[in-house]
């Protein structure tokens, strides 16, 4: 009875009005303390350095918990950050933090992992599809198989649409197929800890060792313990990696590693970093909620030592063409 | 006995001093959009967690399946919007119903087979997280609802002062705070008050005891793990409403939480004892230290570092005054 | 070693639970401690033992020139200085064998490892004393409450004190075992030690005390009195703190002609009762004597249904019924039951009294389904007069009461439920005497209302005053009837008879 | 009172009454359905799956991973037998091996000193936990739950997300060997139930800690000082998830901070299960490490059948419960 809704304003910057270079303080959130995003932090600062922001920032602290993540992220903003790269710990809500955020007028990148769905409620999302990751990686595997035989997949938390994505990549390399490599089982929920991977490799080898020809891991705990648990079985069985971890790169150039697939965390800081900054003084996104791939590498023993170079060069490709495609300044 | 010997009244202390620590070192806690109304949602969903516990607490039992009981409710919350487009109170209405309906079956496993209830809603956790993932698997094709019924929207995000009449708006509280009242109120009562809560109680302080004083023992365990269930079925609720979506991850972490803000709040592991209201401040002060020592930007690290730190120098805190009390000869 | 007290203090809050006391224990004396529930002899005996620590007062060890003034702050110290104590309460680690417990408290050993075979010497030395023969491996949670209390009876000699307290050592031991345990007081005084003895039972500290203090709210109101100057009137004026009148119960008469309110018809249990025939008239006090072990408790708890009733009819007001629960029982029969296990059943510990005494009568009290903490006070203010059960408050947990006012909490709650039929198990054992004669009066009272009773006491003189009939139990089977002649003499000698499965008619009631 | 009553006295004993003698006795039963299961359930996943399980290979994969579960269910048991529990050991075990790798990868020394040092750092942590409790008076699960956050903070700190590797090929190689078919590790394990066993059933201090969990006011009236029980139990706890945590880096060869992030549950499950409650006053050896081989065996079932992910919880959730239903229905049928 005469009780009406406020129009939502906004908070800070954005809303029009422009900010300059040394207003900006940008934070980069992963969704937890992991291997792959520490790339972030060199990157960002970098960046931020050369485009003379205020300040760039790498916070871990989510602890892979969304709730938690909220909580970082609206701690950030009240201390006055104004634009976020935000790796969502569950892609599947994680377009209501983007809303909340953006409503406030703060400039929000999905960096690392794009949300679930078909909409993105962030400016831009700049990530490895991780679909089309997981897609690659299988097929390095049944390339390293020699195109026939049974492949194992270890993956990490199956109740997460990321995971759904990396099972159905590898589901769709295997079944291209043609019926020539099966896909004998699919192992979840074992990179919570190193342990609980190692033991489902050991218990995996133990069972049908003699029958896996390939191994195809989308997460590190599992890359990780698959590496090792093969070559300490010196079973003839192709593991295939996710990441550049130093411990799994070194499995590479040894031998044991047949193959990984990196992604490209550093182009993610630097050019969600650059474009952020843009979007804060006063450039639009010429379609909001692109969805922008960083790039993902396959990488074997012939090419461990220059796939950084490759990864650098889709990184300046990735800048040019947000200067030039996708933000209208 | 003086006011200051009451155990909740240390709790409000050491929660003010923290305010107090937290604000001067950074003005930005009191921010009212940025921490404060955040604040607020974190509570309200923590404390309403904290009483689903305390539920199965009173009877000195455990429900190790909050989290997966209230990823259920929250499923069929989400399977009423989806599918057959319900208006928002309905499913919550329906994931009250399967919270307390699956909360029963833990009770009456209990009751039928005197198997400690750690076990069985440890067992039921593992059931319910297979379960939770095929239903979302069979009915959401992955694992999360994308549907979102009116109204959903505004009680995620809104506060009463985004609600006018006239000149005057309401506080700035989010629309989920009086879901979380409600609860207190209704788990405030119904053990303080009615003979059903109270004869959990007994049945919680000795359940021999209350067998020989004619009490319906099972039908209480029965009815107090309904009642954790319900309670974890409205926090499942709450958070995906706060989430924004309802996911198969919901009430993922709601274990240690679950059981920290009763225990902070003065409720018994053993059973016998609740405090509804001291539930409340012991969410509140756990949700107080991780929002201040978020502001304060620590590493990763130094975070968890921290966190166990002032929780032990803030509780240790609250001894003092319980020393000082028992020195006066007050009974707690 | 003579132990002095002067003017002790013990605060608990709300109470001053001793306010003042002196005592004075010398070598080779049998001491009485007496007084009524919550009188402080525990508390007292608490103090002496370094469980408390005394608030004010002092105590000094030794003869007249070499006293030393003691503080304990622990068991180990009182223990260390030869004092050594049996609780009112059991204090024993369920799952520890006999012996294990009997030796705890100095757990004989070998470069860190417990020597067994030492531990169990020890255990079947001190068992010996009592003329024991228990199994020393066995679990103490595996005993009856009988052998539990032998069982602490024998640890506290295991240390070999000066000075031994024994606090209602004889609450649940049948009258054989008191007497070797008796014995061994005597050998003990005969060899100079002292023993303080708590009792309520006022025959065995005619039989066996020396000297007597009595304690009245917290004060010694006789300090070190010799028995033979007193009478046992005297002792229990000292107590009461008046004259104290023995009660006189009037003849009663028993209408038996309309349908019993309680009867069980050829019963049999899953425990092993068989063919059991019993029935209990409105206004009726019916006896069930036995032996300790001889299935009563367990014939109720089947009737009430916390075992279960196997075959045979039970009826209440001549219809046949089938009681799941004790809340069954109540709410749809209206049968009470006084449990003999006041500890574990009786009350909630950890619970405050108000709660204790409402928790049969919730439904009663709510008001839309709302039980407001007034009327609960009110109730258990009604039975703190009724019962003189002495506390500090209504918000008190009932673990802080004394020994036999949480007895009287027991039974208060289900004299609040009002309930037309009452089971009462053991009502008595660790009440004072003035209460137990204000609770006959209350039970005879109660059947004059209507009630039928059905009271379960091992106390026979308790039974002869009470009972209008008496049914004796001898292994699960009840053996015989007796109309109660109340003539304590003739009714105690048929009994017996029938206790031992004999029968009783070829011997006529001495009228 | 006459004395002729009582001729016939013990008449019944032996059959005495009482709800705890039923604890006492379930133990046993407990231990022995649990053992039965176990070995029901393994005659079933040999039999099923052709023998594969008897296979040298397989056998030692089963045992190496059931190592880490038995000493963490125990370093568990330990606080349970006083009543305490201990939310820390996984991030414990977790601090401990981070300690160890880090000591011999970044410091340089040799397992032989990194180890100990280890073991340190887990004793010295349990005797933090004891002593908190002790003196601050705070619900120890309160305490433990704040531990748990530091000691998860430092095992974080120590080497951020890295995973150490290569740090000892010697120790991993012992790690991994095995004697007789039995693996080193698992060795280690069942030598470390032995001595808890032994401690437990025939040591002084043992003893007193069951005491003091049994009947803590029994215990203080018999001269046992409780405090003392409660740091020493979390001092024990504390170690044993060291050796738990020594064990993990004996046996993986590589170790990083997510090292016990997956242990609570499994750590109060593998006790409770094997019959011990949470009061206090009651241990199984025997029961926590057959309670783990059990769940050991729910993992293996899982690879040897390449159950549907999906479904692998609700078969989990089935069989723990089942267990304990077989051996409560048991206990409650003969008594
Ligand atoms: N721990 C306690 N806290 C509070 N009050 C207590 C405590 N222990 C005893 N009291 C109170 O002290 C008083 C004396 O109790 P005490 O146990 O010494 O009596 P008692 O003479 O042994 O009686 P009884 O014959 O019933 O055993 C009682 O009023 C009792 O309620
Ligand atoms: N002192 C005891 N010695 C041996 N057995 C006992 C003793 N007390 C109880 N029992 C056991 O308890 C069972 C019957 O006890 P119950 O309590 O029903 O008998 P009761 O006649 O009520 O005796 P009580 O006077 O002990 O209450 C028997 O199986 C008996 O073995
Ligand atoms: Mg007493
Ligand atoms: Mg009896």
């Amino acid at each position: 009875a005469g009780c009406s809704k406020r129009e939502a304003g906004s908070a800070t910057g954005g809303d029009g009005s422009t900010l300059s270079a040394s207003e900006i303080k940008v934070a980069l959130v992963p969704g937890g303390p992991h291997p792959y995003f520490q790339p972030w932090k060199d990157a960002g600062a970098e960046e931020g350095k050369e485009l003379g922001l205020s300040e760039v920032t790498f916070n871990e602290t989510a602890g892979w918990d969304q709730t938690k993540q909220n909580d970082v992220l609206s701690s950030l903003a009240a201390q006055g950050y104004n634009a976020f790269g935000i790796f969502g710990v569950s892609p599947e809500n994680i377009n209501s933090t983007f809303t909340d955020l953006t409503d406030q007028g703060f400039q929000v990148a999905s960096l690392a992992s794009c949300p679930a769905g078909d909409e993105n409620k962030a400016a831009f999302c700049l990530a490895t599809d991780v679909e089309v990751a997981a897609y690659r990686a299988a097929q390095a595997a049944i390339e390293a198989m020699g195109g026939e035989g049974s492949l194992v997949h270890l993956t990490g938390n199956r109740v997460d649409s990321n995971t759904q994505r990396r099972i159905a990549g590898v589901e769709k390399a295997v079944s291209e197929t043609g019926g020539k490599v099966e896909l004998i089982q699919t192992v979840t929920d074992i990179d919570v800890d190193l342990q609980s991977a190692q033991r489902a490799v050991a218990d995996l080898l133990a069972a049908k060792g003699g029958d896996i020809d390939g191994i195809v891991t989308t997460a590190y705990n599992p890359a990780v313990a698959a590496a090792e648990g093969v070559k300490e079985a010196g079973l003839p069985i192709k593991v295939v990696a996710i990441d550049d971890d130093p411990s799994i790169i070194s499995g590479v150039e040894e031998g044991s590693v047949a193959a990984t697939v990196t992604q490209n965390p550093v182009g993610q800081a630097k050019v969600g970093t650059y474009a952020l900054s843009k979007l804060l003084e006063g450039c639009t996104m010429k379609e909001p909620g692109v969805a922008v791939d960083s790039g993902s590498f396959v990488v074997t023993s012939d090419n461990v030592a220059t796939y950084d170079d490759e990864r650098s060069a889709k990184t300046d490709e990735l800048m040019t063409a947000f200067q030039d495609d996708y933000l209208s300044c | 006995m003086p006011w200051w010997a009451n155990p909740r009244v240390g709790l409000v202390v050491v929660i003010a001093v923290l305010v107090l620590g937290f604000s001067s070192a950074r003005p930005a806690f009191l921010d009212v959009e940025l921490t404060l109304v955040p604040l607020q949602r974190d509570i309200a969903v923590f404390a309403v967690v904290g009483l689903a516990q305390l539920a199965a607490l009173s009877l000195g039992h455990m429900n190790l399946a909050v989290g997966r009981m209230a990823a259920l409710a929250a499923f069929s919350a989400g399977l009423c919007y989806d599918r057959f487009g319900a208006p928002l109170v309905v499913g919550l209405v329906v994931a009250l119903v399967v919270g307390a309906l699956v909360g029963a079956l833990a009770g009456g496993i209990i009751t039928a087979t005197g198997v400690n209830s750690f076990v069985v809603t440890l067992a039921l956790d593992f059931g319910l997280l297979g379960v939770v993932a095929l239903l979302y698997d069979r009915f959401a094709g992955g694992v999360a609802f994308s549907v979102r019924p009116p109204g959903l929207d505004a009680l995620r995000s809104d506060t009463f002062s985004d609600y006018c009449a006239g000149s005057v708006c309401g506080p700035p509280v989010p629309l989920l705070v009086p879901f979380a009242l409600v609860a207190l109120l209704a788990v405030g009562l119904f053990f303080g008050r009615t003979r059903q809560g109270r004869e959990i109680l007994m049945t919680g302080s000795s359940p021999r005891a209350a067998r020989a004083s004619g009490i319906p023992v099972g039908r209480r365990i029965v009815t107090a793990h309904a009642l954790s269930g319900l309670l974890a079925g409205l926090a499942g609720f709450m958070l995906a409403t706060a989430n924004g979506a309802f996911s198969a991850s919901i009430g993922e972490s709601f274990l240690l939480p679950s059981f920290l803000a009763p225990v902070l709040g003065g409720t018994l592991l053993a059973g016998g004892a609740v405090s509804a209201f001291g539930t409340v401040l012991g969410a509140t002060l756990t949700s107080v230290i991780q929002k201040g020592l978020n502001l304060l930007q620590f590493e990763a690290d130094a975070l968890q570092i921290f966190i166990g730190v002032v929780l032990v120098v803030a509780l240790s805190l609250d001894r003092i005054r319980q020393v000082l009390a028992e020195r006066r000869g007050v009974r707690p | 070693m003579r132990v002095r007290c002067s003017q002790l203090v013990k605060v608990f809050p709300g109470v001053r639970a001793l306010d003042g006391v002196d005592l004075d224990l010398r070598p080779g004396t049998v001491h009485a401690l007496l007084g009524e529930n919550g009188a402080g002899k525990s508390t007292l005996i608490k103090v002496l033992t370094g469980v408390h620590r005394a608030d004010g007062g002092t105590v000094t060890l030794g003869e007249d020139g070499e006293t030393r003034t003691v503080a304990f702050s622990r068991p180990l110290d009182a223990q260390a200085a030869g004092i050594g104590v049996v609780h009112q309460e059991r204090n024993l680690v369920p799952s520890f064998s006999v012996a294990e417990n009997i030796a705890l408290q100095a757990l004989p050993r070998r470069a860190g490892v417990v020597d067994r075979a030492a531990v169990r010497d020890l255990a079947r030395r001190c068992l010996a004393q009592l003329d024991l023969d228990l199994d020393v491996d066995q679990p103490v949670a595996e005993l009856s409450v009988a052998h539990m209390q032998l069982v602490e009876i024998a640890k506290a000699l295991a240390t070999d004190s000066q000075v031994l307290l024994l606090d209602e050592p004889t609450a649940s031991l049948t009258a054989d075992e008191a007497d070797r345990l008796y014995a061994v007081v005597r050998r003990l005084r005969e060899q100079g030690h002292v023993v303080v003895l708590v009792t309520h039972k006022l025959e065995e500290v005619f039989a066996i005390a020396d000297v007597v203090t009595v304690l009245r709210d917290g004060r010694s109101v006789a300090g070190s009195v010799p028995l033979a100057t007193l009478t046992r009137g005297d002792v229990v004026d000292l107590m009461v703190g008046r004259a104290h009148t023995e009660l006189e119960l009037s003849e009663r008469s028993v209408d038996r002609a309309g349908t019993p309110a309680l009867e069980l018809r050829g019963v049999s249990t899953s425990v092993g009762h068989r063919g059991i025939d019993l029935a209990v008239h409105r206004g009726e006090i019916v006896g069930l004597y036995g032996l300790v072990g001889a299935g009563r408790s367990e014939l109720v708890r089947a009737l009430l249904g916390l075992d279960s009733v196997t075959g045979g009819e039970v009826l209440v007001d001549g219809d046949a019924v089938t009681i799941r629960s004790v809340g069954d029982a109540l709410r749809r029969h209206r049968i009470g039951y006084v449990t003999e296990n006041r500890k574990e059943e009786g009350v909630f510990l950890t619970q405050n009294l108000a709660r204790n005494v409402a928790v049969t009568v919730w439904d009663r009290l709510a008001r839309f389904g709302l039980v407001r903490d007034r009327d609960e006070k009110d109730l258990l203010a009604t039975y703190r007069d009724r019962l003189g059960i002495r506390l500090s408050g209504p918000d008190q947990l009932a673990g802080q009461l004394s020994g036999g006012n949480q007895q009287k909490i027991s039974l208060a709650k289900w004299l609040a439920a009002d309930c037309s039929v009452l089971v009462v198990d053991e009502p008595t054992v660790g009440i004072d005497v003035r209460t137990k004669a204000a609770f006959h009066e209350l039970i005879v009272e109660l059947a004059d209302q209507g009630l039928a009773i059905l009271l379960i006491t091992s106390d026979l003189p308790e039974m002869v005053t009470l009972a209008d009939r008496v049914a004796v139990m001898h292994e699960r089977r009840i053996t015989g009837e007796l109309l109660n002649s109340h003539h304590y003499t003739s009714m105690s000698a048929q009994v017996i008879r029938l206790v031992h499965g004999e029968s009783a008619v070829d011997d006529p009631p001495a009228a | 009172m006459s004395t002729v009553l009582d001729e016939d006295m013990g008449a019944g004993a032996g059959q005495g009454a009482g709800a705890s003698r039923r604890t006492a006795l379930s133990l046993h039963r407990t231990e022995l359905v649990l053992a039965l299961v176990a070995v029901a359930g393994f005659g079933v996943l040999a039999a099923t799956t052709g023998g594969n399980i008897l296979q040298p290979g397989t056998m030692q994969a089963v045992l190496q991973f059931l190592a880490v579960p038995i000493v963490v269910g125990l370093a568990q048991m330990v606080v349970l037998s006083v009543g305490q529990m201990n939310l820390s050991v996984g991030a414990l075990t977790g601090l401990c091996a981070m300690a160890a790798a880090s000591l011999m990868a970044d410091s340089g020394l040799t397992p032989w000193l990194a180890l100990p040092a280890a073991l340190l750092v887990g004793a010295l942590a349990g005797l933090v936990n004891g002593t908190l409790v002790v003196l601050t008076r705070i619900n120890g699960f309160i305490v433990t739950l704040a531990t748990m956050s530091v000691i998860s903070g430092l095992r974080f700190s120590i080497n951020g997300t890295g995973t150490y590797q290569d740090y000892s090929p010697g120790l991993v190689r012992l790690g991994r060997a095995d004697v007789l078919g039995l693996p080193v590790v698992f060795l280690v394990a069942v030598a470390t139930a032995v001595l808890v066993w032994f401690f437990f059933a025939r040591c002084v201090a043992g003893r007193m800690l069951l005491a003091s969990g049994g009947n803590p006011f029994a215990a203080r009236l018999s001269g046992i000082s409780n405090d003392r029980s409660v740091v020493l139990a979390h001092l024990l706890s504390g170690l044993l998830a060291a050796v738990a945590g020594v064990l993990v880096v004996a046996l993986s060869g590589s170790v990083n901070a997510s090292v016990g992030d997956d242990l609570l549950l499994p750590s109060f499950a593998a006790p409770i299960i094997g019959g011990v409650v949470l009061t206090g006053g009651v241990v199984s050896v025997l029961g926590t490490c057959l309670a783990a081989f059990i769940v050991r065996l729910v993992d293996v079932a899982q690879a040897q059948y390449g159950i549907n992910p999906r479904w692998v919880d609700l078969v989990v959730g089935a069989v723990v419960l089942g267990a304990v239903l077989v051996s409560q229905r048991r206990g409650k049928g003969s008594s």
